[in-house]
């Protein structure tokens, strides 16, 4: 196994932590991404093979499908990215490309994307500083796209009080002031 | 030059005085509202900018009579109304460059040969770089400008840090690293030029008739033979559309399809503030360029909010990145006001230049294409376009203005966008 | 704007990108007679109406579907969405 | 300074005071009063001066109508110019200045103008200031210029943040007046998500300034009550301070929420104000309506006021503008003013109602039949002089006459969406026509105005609204409340009297400006609007416009309907450009993108530069260099002579996998790649449908299904969008799926002779990169340090021996660390952009200078790459002529005749013989640098034939960097030509 020093996309060793009275924006490194795309008609066989992989269905339109300790959520048409742990599954998409073959296109996206998680009572008034996203009437389990801070993110409700926000990993510090900005701009 | 039926007078510090002294009672109409004739030598459509001025330069220069222009609603309604009033020629391309300069040549001498003061300002356009690529390209275009007869000159951080001191220096994310200026360049005030135009037109015999809207093209044989309106059929000898925004719909009604889309671009204006932009300036990395008007206003504008549209308004994610833009290149402008927005429809040519030709019906003529940089361009587009009109043949300075330069892969395409218009 | 999309239901424009008329899907064979002449035509010329309009838009900031968006050009009316993959499909594009 | 002018009663909190100056002048007010309820209570009247004539003028109305009241607020980097009185709140420690005056606002020099006003016109400008022609610019305008403005910016970098949101719900209320609250309490009851906004710090609208009562409550009590249910339920936002500025498609509104103006500076870290996009399935607008003054001579004077403005000082804030009063009405309830303002205290002096048969409702003397025909008064009303029913003059003394010439639905959002206003006779008023979709008006809004009929069509619109949408609500139980009908004859003019009627009061347009226009056929009611700037303040002629309408439409002998409106556009009031800027300010404008190496390149203390949004190291100096030409000469000749290293991530990568990618790729490059072998990677040239070159980059195939194709930095996104168009539009069915990985992987040229030897130290033992196992554009997977996936591309933008390396991008700041450490040896060098630059110059590599949307294949030197085998985006436009001509631009490299000379990118070649302007212009250099190898300036660029022009002598202009050089014509491969080092 190589010894190359990982670094959070905050460009620390570990991950960043914010607090604010009903809020905690945490910076989520722990995770490996890989996206999976149907190839032209084989929508049936990739459905078999991701939920033998992932123990799930692959999720319909706009939904997440838990399955520890997998977690899938829709991209568009045919895709979706798969996440999990990075400890276990830094090889994620090889696995994957194993599992589905050749019905199946598989990409790394590990590290395309920062994962910032805002949990807490208030995440609702700043996220609606943030985006677009109707977050009050998101249900756990459902995921969108949004624009934040000019950047195209993904905002995945894991529970009412808790959301995870994907964004391109480069411009981590950016998404990150943001994020802080508008959290002490509404807390 | 006759001075027939208009209603001719002269204007001058002198006669103001007078009048004043005698209660105003002296001032006749700057044009009249005459009843279309049944027919005329000219009929041009579209009582805009261009369209007056192709009047005036038809009947003033070309000396040409008989002449109508059919305006659907009020004159100097369309873009010549609704513009941010640059006046320029920092153009890049063999294709625009001398236009454009001609034009800024016409706008110099505007107000003697019109008896109207527009208000010609050349307090100097400053569009400013912010890498390299941008000072190379910058370096390119100034030069052609000056090769080709106008004035440039490449500005330091410090010359504009002299002249612009509150515009973000220290803290801006994209750096100021120099600009492109063009001291000759600057603003009129745009309702004044439909006017001034407007007033020559008719004190040289040209009937300006308002709310008559143009239905439909008499065509025979190939032949263009009249137009069809709102006020009943007017006969014509030569029929010349210029009607910007509206082009592919008037043009749709002689059957055919333009290279060309309509698109809403907005524009602003701030609240009155005593004066602190002496010039125009251009934002280089972001859409915003701004400049004051004598009445004190910040007059504003930026990208087009690129979609398809004849609605004369536009949306709010427009309007918030020309803010953004015009706080990150002013941060003083946090304080002013926004007071008012607009939208003009704009059309916009595939390769972001004009079209000033013939068409493939005989007698009717097209003038359009301007996407949003006709009004700087207006005295030699009436100009151009009046010659095209009377000789039959393009002016010297708009000769790659043609239809077919699409079909031939002659496109003049300033930015180099390509064939997508709301790129231009 | 609002654009109901056909999957995702009311977005906002501002995630869209905007290409232009959606007859841009019928691009020509490259091997047909006069095929300059209609690769200009295609390529060139627009219908432009003052009215309803077939358009493309991409969701850049989304789901990344290129969409068929029937508006009214004076009044911003949408009156349909569909995804451009089907319309090309119906127009008989395949490979 | 006593409060002189203060009244009993009213929504202020006497338990506390502010302190505030005026022009630097100490004054006292209450919690509750806005700035000019405060000057009032202080018996100050002159709150301003008008635009052109300097005239002096105090407080109109009570709202954010006000023409006159306009002053600069706060000092120093806050100063806020144009500010509203009557919208001002008061807070401890207020600074206000007047404005448009000099030397004082008592003693205004400018007021000269007003002496000239005969000859300052409407449009006089037009007319005069031609001769001589130099003169406008070197003396007139500057004048006029000088002259410009009213308030003045401080020039200050703006020091308050702003903030940005978006909001939804069912139904969006705007206004929190009787409809709305009463539409608010409907909708709010029956669990539709509400958001109610006002753009007052306090709900309630006109019930805090009339003495009406609800049932058995006060106006204000009522209000109270009802927010406090309001506030109480979850799915209702009451937001007061909240201005919605402007209604857009489908829906979608713009809310400005002023968070901290009513504070002396913001909280830390908290906005002065948000810009809310606010999302809503239903709009009720439930805006009110707008007093109207009526035009007589010289009815600018300060103290003449709106009758409604009168009333609500003297009933919400408890101040009047004068012990003595009177009024001026053509309807009934103007007359309210005068029982209000005598239940006060305040002296009326009488009410003069124009109408013969006026009803006598106040306890005061009543002149019906009268009219107002002038004032007078240096800097405050003192007299009114009346001529009465029976053709006899009066003169009143009095400090201020209410006016009242009826009141305007306040329709301007219905307009936003281009809307136009319908006609009411009965009320002689504007009322709402077709509405955008998805909107409703409630309140007298709609021209109702009695208390009972706003409550209830309040409540009765809120329950259609809701009904559109599918939720159901019950109409709430209304109060008892007033219900007077309107009484009005509309009267728009004094036509008598000898002094200017003013319309617009900022803008000073009086009737005689309407007039004049006439005259001068500017008739169209925009002709009219531009001509005289009638309504074009900043308060937009909320209380002018109508006066102007129908004395154009006396003069035109139409209906006032018949003339027009002029378009209603947003903002509904004018909005703080920070606003609509939000957090996009200074360092965040736009978000920064950061290179996998970043951080250990800062550590390196490299320069960086934006490249679009990248940070990117342009060069990384060394101790001891001194401009940045050490440097980059330094780092070119170390990766010329040994190796260097440098971050090129930024490309554009787009992983394109399919059974049919390799012919979807075929069809977007211009070039041949279908049969590209599986580990070798192609250049490839992408061209726009036009034939022009879009872009260009290496694909690499990594499998026979799986490519991955790289762009240039600034064209990732657009390349990226253009496969998506031809993917789903163009060629639904071909078995291709795209994702973008830039950003995923960390990716780095080691680039020179010792590239491989250095790479051997880093790659795992078992995978072969010599130059047999790993030959010029290979590609492979391979992995690094001990078992790290990674992928390897035998690719060379310097021309050395060259190869790009990319791991997973966390662990790309290990990945540089290591290269550095294993290359010491080799004294490996990192290299910036810059150095980047020089050698693909010197490699005559087109970049973005030389792709700048113009080019074709041909002006490339690519013409032959362009195949007409097979049907690619772009090859059958290439064809053209245009793109085709003899005399093309080719690419071509200069080098200076005298080495030391400088080749200036952007400047134009001209033959040593021919003239030297546009017309002989012969093409121009894109790209130029230093080249330390060859100890010579070099440059390349475009050259009509230059292919055929090998050694010919020309001149590269530059006049506007004041530079002319001889160069000559030279290949662009200056280093290496054969390509021998990068096959090493």
């Amino acid at each position: 196994m190589h010894d190359m020093i990982a670094l959070t996309a905050l460009g620390a060793a570990s991950a960043q932590v914010d607090t604010f009275d009903g809020l905690r924006i945490a910076e989520c490194p722990y995770w490996a991404l890989a996206s999976l795309a149907t190839r032209s008609g084989h929508g049936a066989e990739i459905a078999d093979a991701a939920q033998t992989f992932l123990g799930a269905p692959l999720p319909g339109v706009g939904l997440c499908a838990d399955a520890v300790p997998f977690h899938a959520f829709w991209t568009g048409p045919d895709r979706w990215m798969i996440e999990a742990p990075h400890d276990s599954h830094e090889d994620l998409a090889a696995r994957l490309k194993a599992a589905v073959g050749d019905a199946g296109s598989v990409t790394e996206q590990t590290d395309g994307w920062v994962r910032f998680d805002a949990t807490g009572a208030r995440c609702h008034d700043v996220l609606e500083r943030l985006c677009n996203a109707d977050t009050r009437r998101m249900n756990p389990g459902t995921v969108t796209q949004s624009r934040i801070e000019h950047l195209g993110c993904f905002l995945i409700c894991r529970a009412s009080e808790h959301f995870s926000l994907y964004g391109p990993r480069s411009s981590a510090h950016s998404l990150h002031h943001a994020l802080v900005t508008a959290a002490t701009s509404a807390l | 030059m006759s001075e027939s039926n208009g209603c001719a007078m002269r204007y001058s510090g002198f006669r103001v005085i007078k009048e004043a002294l005698t209660g105003h009672r002296g001032w006749g109409p700057a044009w009249r509202d005459p009843e279309p004739q049944p027919s005329y030598d000219y009929v041009i459509i579209g009582g805009g900018g261009h369209g007056l001025a192709t009047a005036y330069y038809l009947a003033r220069h070309f000396g040409k009579k008989r002449i109508a222009v059919l305006e659907k609603g009020w004159i100097g309604g369309g873009n010549v109304g609704r513009n941010t009033t640059i006046i320029r020629s920092n153009y890049l391309l063999d294709g625009n460059e001398p236009f454009y300069e001609y034009s800024l040549k016409l706008w110099e001498g505007l107000e003697q040969e019109l008896n109207y003061n527009a208000m010609v300002s050349q307090r100097g356009i400053l569009n400013l770089y912010h890498n390299d690529a941008q000072r190379d390209a910058f370096v390119r275009r100034g030069n052609a400008m000056i090769l080709s007869g106008a004035d440039a000159e490449l500005l330091s951080v410090e010359q504009i840090r002299a002249r612009y001191p509150f515009l973000d220096f220290a803290n801006a994310r994209f750096p100021i690293r120099g600009g492109l200026a063009q001291h000759r360049g600057g603003t009129v005030r745009h309702d004044a030029v439909a006017w001034g135009y407007a007033r020559g037109a008719d004190s040289h015999g040209v009937d300006i008739i308002q709310n008559c809207e143009v239905t439909g093209f008499r065509i025979e044989n190939g032949v263009c033979k009249g137009v069809e309106t709102s006020r009943g059929y007017i006969g014509a000898g030569k029929v010349a559309s210029c009607v910007a925004g509206s082009s592919s719909r008037v043009m749709a009604l002689a059957g055919m399809r333009l290279p060309i889309e309509s698109h809403v671009l907005q524009a602003f204006v701030s609240e009155g503030l005593k004066p602190l932009l002496p010039g125009v300036i251009t934002f280089g990395a972001g859409h915003f360029y701004c400049s004051q008007s004598d009445k004190g206003g910040l007059v504003f504008g930026g990208d087009i909010d690129g979609y398809n549209s004849y609605a004369q308004r536009g949306n709010l994610p427009t309007v918030e990145d020309v803010c953004e833009s015009g706080m990150a290149l002013i941060p003083a402008l946090g304080r002013a006001r926004l007071l008012r927005m607009w939208g003009g429809v704009m059309d916009m040519s595939m390769d972001g230049s004009p079209i000033i030709d013939r068409t493939h019906v005989d007698g009717l003529y097209f003038n359009g294409g301007w996407c949003y940089g006709g009004f700087k361009a207006t005295p030699a587009s009436g100009m151009a376009y009046a010659h095209l009109l009377a000789t039959d043949t393009p002016h010297e300075t708009a000769t790659a203005y043609r239809f077919d330069r699409f079909r031939r892969g002659l496109m003049i395409d300033e930015k180099g966008m390509g064939a997508q218009p709301n790129l231009h | 704007m609002i654009i109901h999309h056909p999957l995702l239901g009311p977005r906002d424009a501002q995630e869209f990108t905007y290409l232009g008329d959606a007859s841009l899907i019928d691009r020509p064979d490259w091997q047909a007679e006069h095929a300059v002449d209609r690769f200009h035509d295609y390529l060139y010329l627009r219908d432009n109406p003052a009215g309803e309009h077939r358009e493309l838009w991409f969701h850049e900031v989304g789901d990344r579907s290129w969409l068929v968006v029937t508006r009214n050009t004076l009044t911003h009316e949408i009156t349909s969405v569909e995804l451009a993959r089907d319309v090309a499909r119906s127009r008989g594009r395949s490979k | 300074m006593t409060q002189s002018n203060r009244l009993e009663g009213g929504q202020i909190d006497r338990s506390r005071s502010f302190d505030f100056t005026f022009d630097g002048k100490r004054f006292k007010g209450h919690p509750g009063d806005t700035l000019a309820s405060a000057l009032m209570a202080n018996g100050v009247r002159l709150m301003g001066r008008s635009f052109k004539y300097h005239r002096p003028r105090g407080v109109l109305s009570a709202g954010s109508e006000e023409p006159n009241a306009l002053v600069e607020l706060r000092s120093g980097a806050r100063q806020e110019p144009n500010t509203r009185a009557t919208t001002a709140e008061l807070f401890d420690g207020l600074e206000a200045k007047s404005q448009n005056r000099w030397p004082s606002l008592r003693f205004d020099a400018m007021a000269i103008n007003d002496r000239f006003s005969n000859f300052l016109t409407a449009g006089f400008y037009y007319k005069t200031f031609m001769w001589p022609a130099a003169f406008w610019e070197k003396l007139y305008e500057p004048m006029i210029r000088k002259a410009a403005g009213l308030g003045s910016l401080s020039l200050q970098d703006d020091p308050d943040a702003y903030d940005k949101g978006f909001l939804h719900c069912d139904l969006l209320i705007v206004g929190g007046g009787p409809s709305g609250l009463a539409a608010a309490l409907t909708a709010g009851r029956a669990g539709a998500r509400v958001i109610l906004a006002d753009e007052d710090f306090a709900f309630g609208g006109r019930l805090n300034a009339e003495t009406f009562t609800l049932g058995d409550a006060s106006g204000p009590d009522w209000v109270a009550a009802t927010v406090e249910e309001l506030r109480s339920l979850p799915n209702v936002r009451c937001m007061s301070r909240t201005t919605v500025i402007g209604g857009f498609d489908h829906g979608i509104h713009g809310a400005v929420e002023r968070v901290s103006d009513h504070l002396a500076t913001p909280a830390p870290g908290k906005p002065r104000q948000i810009l809310w996009r606010i999302y809503a399935r239903r709009t009720l607008l439930c805006a009110g309506a707008i007093e109207r003054p009526i035009a007589f001579a010289n009815n600018d004077r300060p103290g003449i006021m709106l009758g409604g403005a009168m009333r609500a000082y003297a009933n919400r804030w408890a101040a009047t503008p004068a012990q003595k009063v009177a009024v001026f009405t053509n309807n009934d309830d103007g007359h309210r003013t005068a029982i209000d303002l005598i239940a006060k205290g305040v002296r009326v002096a009488a009410v003069i109602d124009v109408r013969a048969d006026a009803p006598r409702l106040a306890d005061c003397e009543l002149l019906a039949g009268a009219q107002v025909i002038d004032t007078d008064g240096r800097l405050g009303l003192n007299f009114i002089k009346l001529r009465l029913a029976d053709g006899s003059e009066r003169t009143i003394e009095c400090g201020a006459l209410g006016v009242s010439g009826g009141w305007n639905p306040n329709v301007h959002l219905t307009c936003h969406q281009r809307g136009r206003p319908v006609w009411n006779e009965a009320i002689a008023a504007f009322v709402p026509g077709t509405l955008p979709q998805g909107q409703s008006v409630a309140g007298a809004a709609t021209g109702d105005f009695s208390t009972y009929a706003v409550l209830r069509s309040g409540t009765d619109q809120a329950v259609v609204a809701l009904s559109d949408i599918g939720l159901e609500a019950k109409a709430i139980d209304l109060p008892q409340a007033e219900d007077a009908p309107v009484n009005l004859t509309p009267f728009w003019h004094v036509a008598e009297g000898k002094g200017r009627a003013w319309l617009d009061q900022q803008n000073d347009v009086t009737v005689k400006d309407v007039k004049l226009a006439h005259q001068e056929n500017f008739r169209s009611v925009e002709h009219l609007k531009r001509y005289t700037t009638l309504g074009m303040a900043t308060d937009q002629g909320k209380t002018s416009n109508m006066g102007g309408l129908a004395i154009m439409a006396e003069l035109a002998g139409k209906t006032i309907p018949g003339v027009g409106t002029t378009i209603f556009r947003p903002p509904y009031t004018p909005v703080a450009m920070g606003t609509l800027g939000g957090r996009s300010r200074g360092q965040h404008f736009h978000p920064v993108r950061e290179t996998p190496s970043h951080k250990w390149a800062k550590e390196q203390g490299a320069v960086f530069i934006e490249t679009g949004n990248w940070l990117r190291a342009q060069w990384f100096p060394r101790p001891g260099e001194t401009t940045w030409r050490e440097s980059v000469d330094r780092e070119v000749r170390a990766v010329r002579g040994s190796v260097g290293v440098c971050d090129v991530t930024t490309l554009g990568k787009i992983d394109v996998q399919g059974t049919d990618a390799a012919e979807f790729l075929n069809r977007i490059y211009a070039n041949a790649f279908a049969k590209l072998p599986v580990g070798k990677t192609r250049y490839g040239l992408m061209l726009r449908e036009d034939g022009i070159a879009m872009d260009d980059g290496t694909t690499a195939r990594l499998a026979e299904d799986h490519f991955v194709m790289t762009t240039t930095t600034a064209n990732a996104v657009t390349v990226y969008r253009h496969m998506e168009f031809a993917r789903q539009c163009l060629w639904p069915d071909m078995d291709v799926q795209l994702i973008s990985t830039t950003e995923a992987w960390a990716q780095y040229a080691v680039a020179g002779p010792n590239s491989r030897k250095l790479l051997q130290r880093i790659v795992d033992p078992e995978f072969d990169i010599s130059n047999e196992g790993f030959p010029f554009m290979a590609c492979g997977e391979i992995t690094v340090c001990g078992g790290l996936r990674a992928r390897l591309f035998r690719i060379s933008f310097s021309g050395e021996l060259a190869f790009e390396i990319a791991v997973p991008t966390r662990y790309g700041d290990a990945l540089i660390r290591r290269i550095m450490a294993a290359g010491e040896e080799f004294a490996v060098v990192p290299y910036g952009t810059e150095a980047l630059g020089v050698m693909r110059i010197e490699k005559g590599h087109a970049a973005g200078n030389e792709l700048n949307g113009t080019t074709t294949a041909l002006n490339l030197g690519m013409g032959r790459m362009v195949s007409k085998k097979k049907d690619a985006i772009g090859s059958t436009l290439s064809e053209r002529e245009g793109l085709n001509q003899e005399d093309a631009l080719a690419l071509v490299g200069f080098r200076p005749k005298v080495a030391e000379e400088k080749v200036t990118a952007g400047g134009h070649l001209m033959t040593t013989t021919g003239p030297v302007d546009a017309a002989h212009d012969q093409g121009y250099v894109t790209s130029a640098a230093y080249s330390p190898i060859l100890e010579s300036y070099i440059g390349i660029g475009f050259l009509k034939r230059g292919a055929e022009r090998m050694g010919e002598t020309l001149r590269l202009v530059s006049p506007l960097t004041g530079t002319d050089t001889e160069v000559e014509v030279v290949s662009a491969h200056f280093v290496d030509p054969e390509g021998d080092r990068l096959r090493a």
